[in-house]
């Protein structure tokens, strides 16, 4: 994927010489394996330090909110969504960014990839023809990335950018929900009773530390004030009592319905690998089966909880 | 709301969405009886979203 | 008393009955009423006043069908009124909203509703016209009994046509019968018979086709209709006002709330029989009509009330005033008032707990406001019935004893507690106390709130330049404001220029052109023809509008709003329509019918065909009009030509009201019904001679062909749906596009936006007598506020923490009054920021605040929690 | 110091045995990752693990904690009165297979709850009861810097025990009479002699297999406020960071806490919880105002805290045991080994500094 990384410093490059931009949001190389970091050029050098692999899984979106500054930034499908549901919440104006869009083959698991490991990873390499191998100290791994993937990516229908000025490689080819159901994974768990559904829910977050690493990693996430920080009144606990814990998780989840594009940037982020999207997943399968709605795939509608429409279903009412 | 909620597992019974107007007393007792008589005979008596004991250290 | 929503709620002696009055013995009310409220020598008084004009609202009398033997009502108990079984459904009548039948209290399985009793009759009563309410009514006490006792509940309702015809009544009536269940038998029932050894009741009735049935019921209710009491007519005949044939106050389509004699006005169902929305909209027509009358003597006799000035109470330690109301026996009878009051003094903060006998009262109000002052009260609690009726009676007494009526909580011990468990005395003190502690933790933390005073700019906008713009602007005008009427069409008129005669058969052209050039010659009237709304901003008594007209742009300012947009005519692509030019939509028919074509009367035969694209899936609405607008066209080509034959296809027939002589006079005069049924629809075959039209005869059960020169299609009305207008003020349009009122019933010419208001087919298909008088009600609603010249905004509305704010801007989408918009300038630019004019206080953004930004005044979340962890210490 | 020999054979025999007195912590399996958790009867203690995710501190200060309790009862004598709960137990605990950088985080943590003027009597309590049994560790993850960072895979100078692992046997530094009480209640007597020297070697070996370092020689020399104010620093670390608070989280040395009083019932607690200097609420004054209103004022504080104003105040080197856990987690890559750096060789004069990570 050389050519991404080339293309993408050049466009910075001419981008920031020509003036267009004060600053491009994209990524360094990490100084650890599977981690790269968001970062900002603003000059020639600093592009130099540009790259682009499998390996870019945070949403830059995160990082415009309400940015003065006139910006460059990287986007993959959805983040170029979530950047578009930015531009609706005014979170930052369309006028203000130039946007690169980067056609998306999808981002490695690095919970999946590690877990795969005997040992720790020293090198990751992601090769061009669709394979990732990864190097420790004492091993050395070679694995189809389709594999590997992060489980939204795999499932993903909008690999595409949405909304872009410059695209930095071609369009890739969709994946259709023919092909890829994106909502196996919660009708598993719709089959279940309710009290499994209850245990998979406590198991799932039994882990959590509440560092609130998928809340911040989240581009939703921009309130001055969480409600889990209010203190008064105060919604939710502070510890780490399982109520408090799941109140904050499903709390969190409604929120985002209706806005949530399933970058995975929660799970991603999460230490000890929760996977978060067991809540947002639903919601988003519930917004486009109840409003025909898919978040940010424009920038003038309201995601539909937001908005009254005389014709919202309401069979819940009874 | 709802439909996460029971996602969750939370059980359909607990939460109940009616449209009730102020002149329809008897529509009021009704519902608000059945739905406490429903969540009431659910199987699990846990109760779910109510703090008992803080389970921390 | 003579009914729960009298008013005054006051209790009075039946002279009739009172031993005391009659025999001059007993007198024990009088020595057992607490307050000396029983006179035994009050006399009747004449009073005489000096009035400017006299509206008459005096109502109808249900039919009583004593007289109706085959019914068996006088004889069977359980053959009752739909009148009283009202009563039966009600949570406050007799047997508490629990369904039973008189004879023996059991609950009924099986339930038949007669319809048209004492209304479409000449034989058994002189009442011929259509009661207008009834259908609808049945539907409704069946679905209502249905949900009381159960799904297996039996419901039938006896029709002859079904006249569902108001806004939103024939989605109604579709759900009664395909969800709730109800069974519609179109059948008029000839005989009743008690069935020997049990309480039921034997029906025998003719169905559709033709059988003889018999069926058992447990219980029946007749459909009574309305009339006008002899007492009325002796009033019509003392006032030397015109009566109709029915008895009910003549009027003039053009002056529907108009009586014979001029400054007399008449409203309601002395008009004619009318549902609830149509009497609001008369009575606040005639009250404009009588606004416009009295216009130059306005404000000249009213009395400006002194209000003493606020006392400051903030950061003052609270000082609670809990008054619990006794409600007579209604709240004292069941809660140990005295123990409530004993518990509510010991609460925090409480300076001083009593209860008061009715704190409703005059006295009791007066010496509220005495220990307000004489104790320092800075907070107030009333613990009594509900704050819907009774809340801004107390404000009132708070502001009248100079405190701020928002340090104030009331909560509701009599609906919410001695009467729901008026069984379980003690268990309703315990709730008593409860809900007192609620509300003495919430009032400790009210604060005093503001009242933004807004001026309200004497001005009006109508938009629509139809009969029921017209009428708007030139009853505005009449009342001495200035209007802008913006028409985006070159002509004035509207729908109403294409109609020819109106059902009482007046010409609609004249009055028209009349009305027209009334509204031009008027100075204070500013027509702005080829004008569209570009853009609307401002709100309630201070709206200023962009008028765009071949590219001028222009600015009005105006204080209200009256919507007045019209509909147009459904252009069918059934029947053939477009292709044949024998086949035509009413209105065509009209022109040609206006132009007297002397092709009308050389045709040999013509049909009717009705309900065309209304009472359709996605169209789920009766059209209003158009039966009577047919049957009177098939009058008038009989008229113009007695040997055509004339044929009216159709689904029920709906000329309600007075518009049943219309269809009495149609089939007199030889007019052919046929009704056919929304799966078998006619069909219509153009050959080169005649048009031929296939359809299924309900009374042969056959098919039958009809060969005619002329189809008439009498199609739906349909709204413009303009979102765009929506969207300017705010106001919510239903699934059919046409605007949604404020309320239903009690606000039918109203939106819930303030300052602005509706009327005419905009709202809802109506004919012109109905779309003059809704003009004029709108009118009166909107007078009522620009006569005020100023408004006060509530002082609970939403306030955003500037601070907390997102950004995301979920408040401005949401807000269904725009209230909410982003900050242009200033330290929070960009910021939420609320407009306290328009808020409502619905706290619609209050809860769909993510980060918790914005506050909802008066209930915010601390005074909420307060009392939500109040209750926590009951459990 | 006494060096005993554990067969692997005679492990699990003497776990079972100190399970009697002493309550067993050691490193579990859990989904994908080893964490440190009580090890039920007959369970054992995985020590084929590099280390836990996240790191054992919450053993001796739990991430939250009841710490006083009261009845809401008013008819209850305690109505509203805080009292220490009676059912807090402080019994003996034993923690095997501990690493090294992780105990020698709690010396730096007991700079916090153990100074003259206040004893934290919770976490005194629970570090005075606890034994800790470590494993040297010879295979440290890349990112592992404990040996620059004052600690290393074979310190053994915070542990009680420190188990070396020799194939079939655990070579078992007994280091503290903690130490010597547990060898003996688990019945582990069989004395290894003349092995100094292999020790030496094996830990020589582990030293030389860290990678990287950070450099603190000039910590303490830099002008503090001259830090402070370098954005060159601060502005493009700050630019990633989500302000999570993984990295305050999963660190041993990170000690700060917030204590709530929640009511449960008819009961409420004074819980303590865990707090990050990464949250906007952390210094949040009552006023609304901010003294640390930004993400570069919350990020700088951490690495202040850590590397300089620690390094001042306690002349203790830096607070941080190298064990590299939040430059694995950080979920944007923001690794305190280039900070360090970065604030190591900061010159004040022109500005600039080396990022490396080495």
């Amino acid at each position: 994927m050389k050519s991404y990384t080339d293309n993408i410093k050049e466009i910075s490059k001419r981008l920031l010489k020509e003036d267009k931009v004060d600053m491009v949001i994209g990524y360094r190389t990490g100084s650890v394996p599977l981690m790269h970091q968001p970062f900002f050029a603003q000059n020639q050098e600093e592009v130099d330090e540009f790259v682009w692999d499998s390996n870019c899984g945070l949403n830059l979106a995160n990082y415009i909110t309400d940015r003065t500054e006139r910006i460059g930034i990287l986007a993959t499908g959805c983040n170029s969504r979530n950047i578009a549901v930015h531009i609706v919440e005014g979170k930052i104006k369309r006028e203000q960014l130039y946007i690169i869009g980067i056609p998306c083959k999808g981002m490695v698991d690095r919970h999946k990839l590690s877990a795969m490991a005997d040992g720790d990873i020293t090198s990751v390499e992601d090769e061009n023809n669709g394979s990732i191998t990864i190097t420790g100290q004492n091993f050395s791994k070679t694995v189809d990335k389709a594999e590997v993937l992060q489980e939204n990516c795999s499932v993903c229908v909008h690999r595409n950018p949405v909304i872009y000025d410059e695209l930095a490689a071609e369009e890739v080819t969709e994946q259709k929900r023919d092909d890829v159901d994106p909502y196996a994974r919660v009708k598993e768990i719709e089959a279940l009773s309710p009290e499994e559904k209850w245990a998979h829910f406590d198991d799932l977050l039994s882990d959590c530390i509440r560092c609130y690493a998928c809340r911040n990693a989240c581009p939703l996430c921009y309130c001055p004030l969480c409600f889990v920080d209010e203190s008064n009144p105060q919604w939710v606990g502070k510890s780490i009592d399982h109520t408090d814990v799941r109140t904050f998780h499903f709390l969190r989840a409604y929120h985002c319905a209706g806005r949530c594009t399933d970058c995975g940037a929660c799970v991603r982020s999460c230490p000890v690998g929760i996977n978060v999207r067991d809540f947002t997943k639903k919601l988003e399968k519930d917004c486009l089966e109840l409003f025909d709605w898919e978040a940010g795939l424009n920038t003038e509608q309201r995601p539909p909880l937001d908005t009254y429409r005389p014709d919202d279903p309401e069979e819940f009412i009874k | 709301m709802k439909n996460l909620l029971e996602h969750m597992g939370i059980e359909p019974e607990r939460l109940h969405f009616s449209w009730i107007s102020s002149a329809e007393s008897t529509k009021f007792v009704d519902v608000a009886t059945k739905v406490t008589e429903a969540a009431k005979s659910l199987e699990n008596k846990e109760k779910k979203f109510v703090k008992t004991k803080p389970k921390v250290a | 008393m003579e009914y729960p929503q009298a008013v005054p709620l006051k209790y009075r002696i039946d002279p009739e009955a009172c031993i005391y009055l009659q025999k001059g013995k007993c007198g024990v009310c009088q020595k057992k009423c607490p307050v000396d409220a029983v006179d035994f020598e009050q006399k009747p008084q004449t009073v005489n006043l000096n009035v400017g004009s006299v509206i008459l609202a005096p109502g109808f009398e249900p039919f009583s069908p004593t007289g109706l033997e085959n019914y068996q009502y006088a004889r069977h108990p359980n053959v009752i009124t739909s009148m009283e079984f009202e009563r039966i459904l009600s949570a406050s009548g007799p047997t508490t909203g629990h369904v039973v039948r008189p004879s023996d209290n059991a609950e009924p399985e099986k339930i038949a509703w007669f319809q048209c009793v004492g209304s479409r009759d000449l034989n058994r009563c002189d009442n011929s016209y259509c009661s207008s309410v009834c259908c609808m009514y049945a539907i409704k006490e069946a679905v209502i009994a249905k949900e009381h006792v159960g799904e297996s509940l039996d419901c039938s309702i006896f029709f002859m046509d079904m006249r569902t015809h108001g806004k939103e009544f024939e989605r109604f009536y579709e759900s009664a019968r395909d969800r709730s269940g109800v069974r519609f038998v179109r059948s008029r029932v000839h005989t009743v018979t008690p069935v020997p050894d049990s309480d039921d009741l034997e029906l025998r009735y003719v169905t559709e086709k033709g059988e003889l049935k018999t069926e058992i019921f447990n219980m029946l209710v007749l459909s009574v209709g309305l009339q006008t009491s002899p007492e009325l007519v002796e009033l019509a005949q003392n006032l030397d006002i015109e009566l109709t044939e029915g008895r009910f106050a003549a009027t003039d389509a053009f002056s529907p709330v108009e009586t014979s004699r001029p400054g007399i006005f008449v409203s309601g169902a002395f008009q004619g029989p009318k549902d609830i929305p149509q009497s609001v909209v008369d009575s606040s027509a005639a009250s404009s009509a009588a606004g416009e009358l009295l216009a130059d003597v306005r404000n000249t006799r009213t009395k400006e009330k002194k209000i003493p000035p606020e006392t400051e109470v903030t950061g003052d330690r609270p000082k609670i005033g809990v008054f619990i109301c006794q409600c007579g026996t209604n709240i004292a009878g069941v809660v140990d008032v005295p123990q409530v009051v004993e518990y509510a003094s010991a609460l925090p903060y409480v300076e001083l707990a009593t209860d008061k006998l009715f704190a409703c009262s005059q006295d009791a109000q007066e010496s509220m406001s005495e220990m307000i002052r004489e104790k320092g009260l800075n907070r107030i609690v009333v613990a009594a019935c509900t704050p819907k009726t009774h809340e801004p009676l107390f404000q009132e007494t708070l502001t009248d004893a100079g405190l701020n009526k928002y340090l104030f909580e009331m909560t509701n011990i009599r609906n919410q507690d001695s009467w729901v468990h008026k069984n379980n005395p003690e268990l309703a003190t315990e709730k008593a106390k409860d809900l007192v502690r609620m509300a003495v933790s919430k009032v400790s933390l009210q604060e005093p709130l503001e009242e933004l005073e807004l001026g309200v700019h004497p001005a009006a906008m109508v938009v629509g330049g139809g009969i029921a713009g017209m009428t708007a602007a030139k009853s505005f005008a009449a009342q001495g404001y200035e209007t802008h009427l913006v028409e985006r069409g070159d002509r004035l008129g509207g729908q109403a220029r294409n109609i020819f005669h109106t059902a009482k058969g007046d010409s609609v052209s004249e009055k028209l052109e009349e009305l027209i050039r009334s509204v031009e010659s008027s100075d204070k009237i500013h027509v702005h023809m080829n004008t569209a709304l570009k853009d609307v901003e401002g709100f309630v008594g201070n709206f200023k509008s962009l008028l765009s007209s071949n590219g001028n742009e222009k600015e009005v300012e105006h204080g209200v709003t009256v919507l007045a947009t019209g509909a147009e005519a459904y252009k069918p692509d059934e029947y053939g329509y477009g292709t044949d030019d024998r086949i035509m939509t009413s209105l065509e028919l009209d022109q040609k019918l206006k132009e007297d074509d002397p092709v009308i009367k050389g045709l040999n035969a013509a049909a009717f065909i009705q309900c065309v694209g209304s009472r359709e899936p996605g169209r789920m609405y009766c059209s209003r009009l158009c039966c009577t607008h047919s049957v009177e066209n098939a009058l008038e080509l009989k008229k113009r030509n007695p040997e055509m034959n004339v044929y009216v296809l159709y689904r029920d027939i709906r000329t309600y009201g007075e518009k049943e002589y219309l269809y009495r006079d149609a089939r007199k005069t030889g007019v052919i019904f046929i009704r056919y049924s929304p799966d078998d629809k006619p069909v219509v075959k153009a050959g080169k001679d005649k048009i031929t039209i296939t359809a299924t005869d309900h009374v042969l059960q056959m098919p039958v062909e009809l060969e005619v020169d002329l189809v008439n299609l009498a199609t739906a009305v349909i709204p413009y749906g303009d979102e765009k207008l929506a969207n300017f003020f705010k106001v919510p349009m239903n699934e059919d596009g046409f605007f949604i009122e404020k309320h239903a019933k009690l606000g039918p010419s109203e939106f819930s936006t303030d300052g602005v208001y509706l009327c005419g087919l905009a709202h809802y298909p109506k004919p012109i007598d109905e779309s003059i008088a809704q003009a004029k009600a709108a009118v009166s609603r909107a007078v009522t506020l620009l006569a005020r010249k100023t408004v006060y905004s509530s002082g609970t509305i939403a306030q955003v923490d500037q601070q907390l704010c997102a950004t995301c801007g979920v408040c401005v989408s949401i807000c269904p009054y725009s209230a909410p918009s982003f900050a242009e300038e200033g330290r929070f630019a960009g910021k939420a920021e609320i407009n306290p004019a328009l808020c409502k206080g619905c706290g619609l953004c209050t809860a769909s605040c993510r980060s918790g930004a914005i506050h909802l005044k008066g209930f915010d979340t601390d005074q909420i929690f307060s009392q939500i962890f109040g209750i926590d210490e009951a459990i | 110091m006494k060096v005993i020999r554990i067969d692997k054979n005679d492990w699990a025999e003497g776990i079972e045995k100190i399970r009697k007195t002493y309550s067993l912590i050691g490193p579990v399996k859990e989904k994908f990752y080893h964490i440190f958790a009580n090890l039920g009867s007959g369970q054992m203690p995985d020590m084929e693990f590099t280390n836990s995710r996240i790191s054992p501190k919450y053993i001796i200060y739990p991430q939250s904690e009841i710490i006083l309790k009261c009845s809401m009862n008013a008819e209850e004598e305690d109505y509203k009165i805080y009292r220490e709960p009676e059912d807090k137990e402080y019994k003996e605990k034993a923690v095997l297979g501990i690493r090294p950088c992780d105990a020698d985080s709690l010396p730096v943590v007991m700079r916090n709850f153990d100074t003259d003027e206040y004893k934290d009597p919770y976490w005194l309590r629970a570090f005075e009861t606890t034994t800790l049994v470590g494993l040297a560790c010879d295979a440290p993850c890349p990112s592992c810097f404990c040996t620059s960072a004052g600690s290393g895979p074979y310190n053994h100078k915070n542990l009680d025990v420190m188990l070396i692992d020799n194939k079939d046997h655990y070579l078992a530094e007994i280091i503290t009479e903690k130490g010597e009480k547990l060898a003996e209640a688990a019945g582990w007597q069989d004395k290894a002699e003349g092995i100094a020297d292999e020790i030496a070697k094996r830990k020589s070996d582990a030293e030389s297999k860290i990678e990287s370092n950070v450099h603190t020689d000039n910590l303490a020399k830099q002008p503090l406020l001259d830090l402070y104010e370098a954005t060159s620093i601060w502005e493009k670390a700050a630019f990633a960071c989500i302000n999570c608070g993984t990295c305050t989280y999963v660190c041993p040395t990170c000690w700060c806490f917030d204590i709530q009083d929640e009511v449960y019932g008819r009961e409420g607690f004074r819980i303590r919880n865990w707090d990050s200097c990464m949250y906007p609420l952390f210094t949040l004054h009552a006023s609304a105002h901010n003294p640390r209103g930004t993400k570069l004022a919350r990020l700088r504080q951490r690495f202040m805290h850590k590397l300089k104003y620690y390094v001042d105040k306690y002349e203790n080197g830096i607070q941080c045991t190298g064990c590299g856990r939040c430059v694995r987690l950080c979920p944007v890559n923001i690794d305190i080994r280039r900070i360090c750096n970065m604030m190591n060789s900061y010159d004040p004069e022109t500005c600039t500094c080396e990022a490396t990570v080495s």
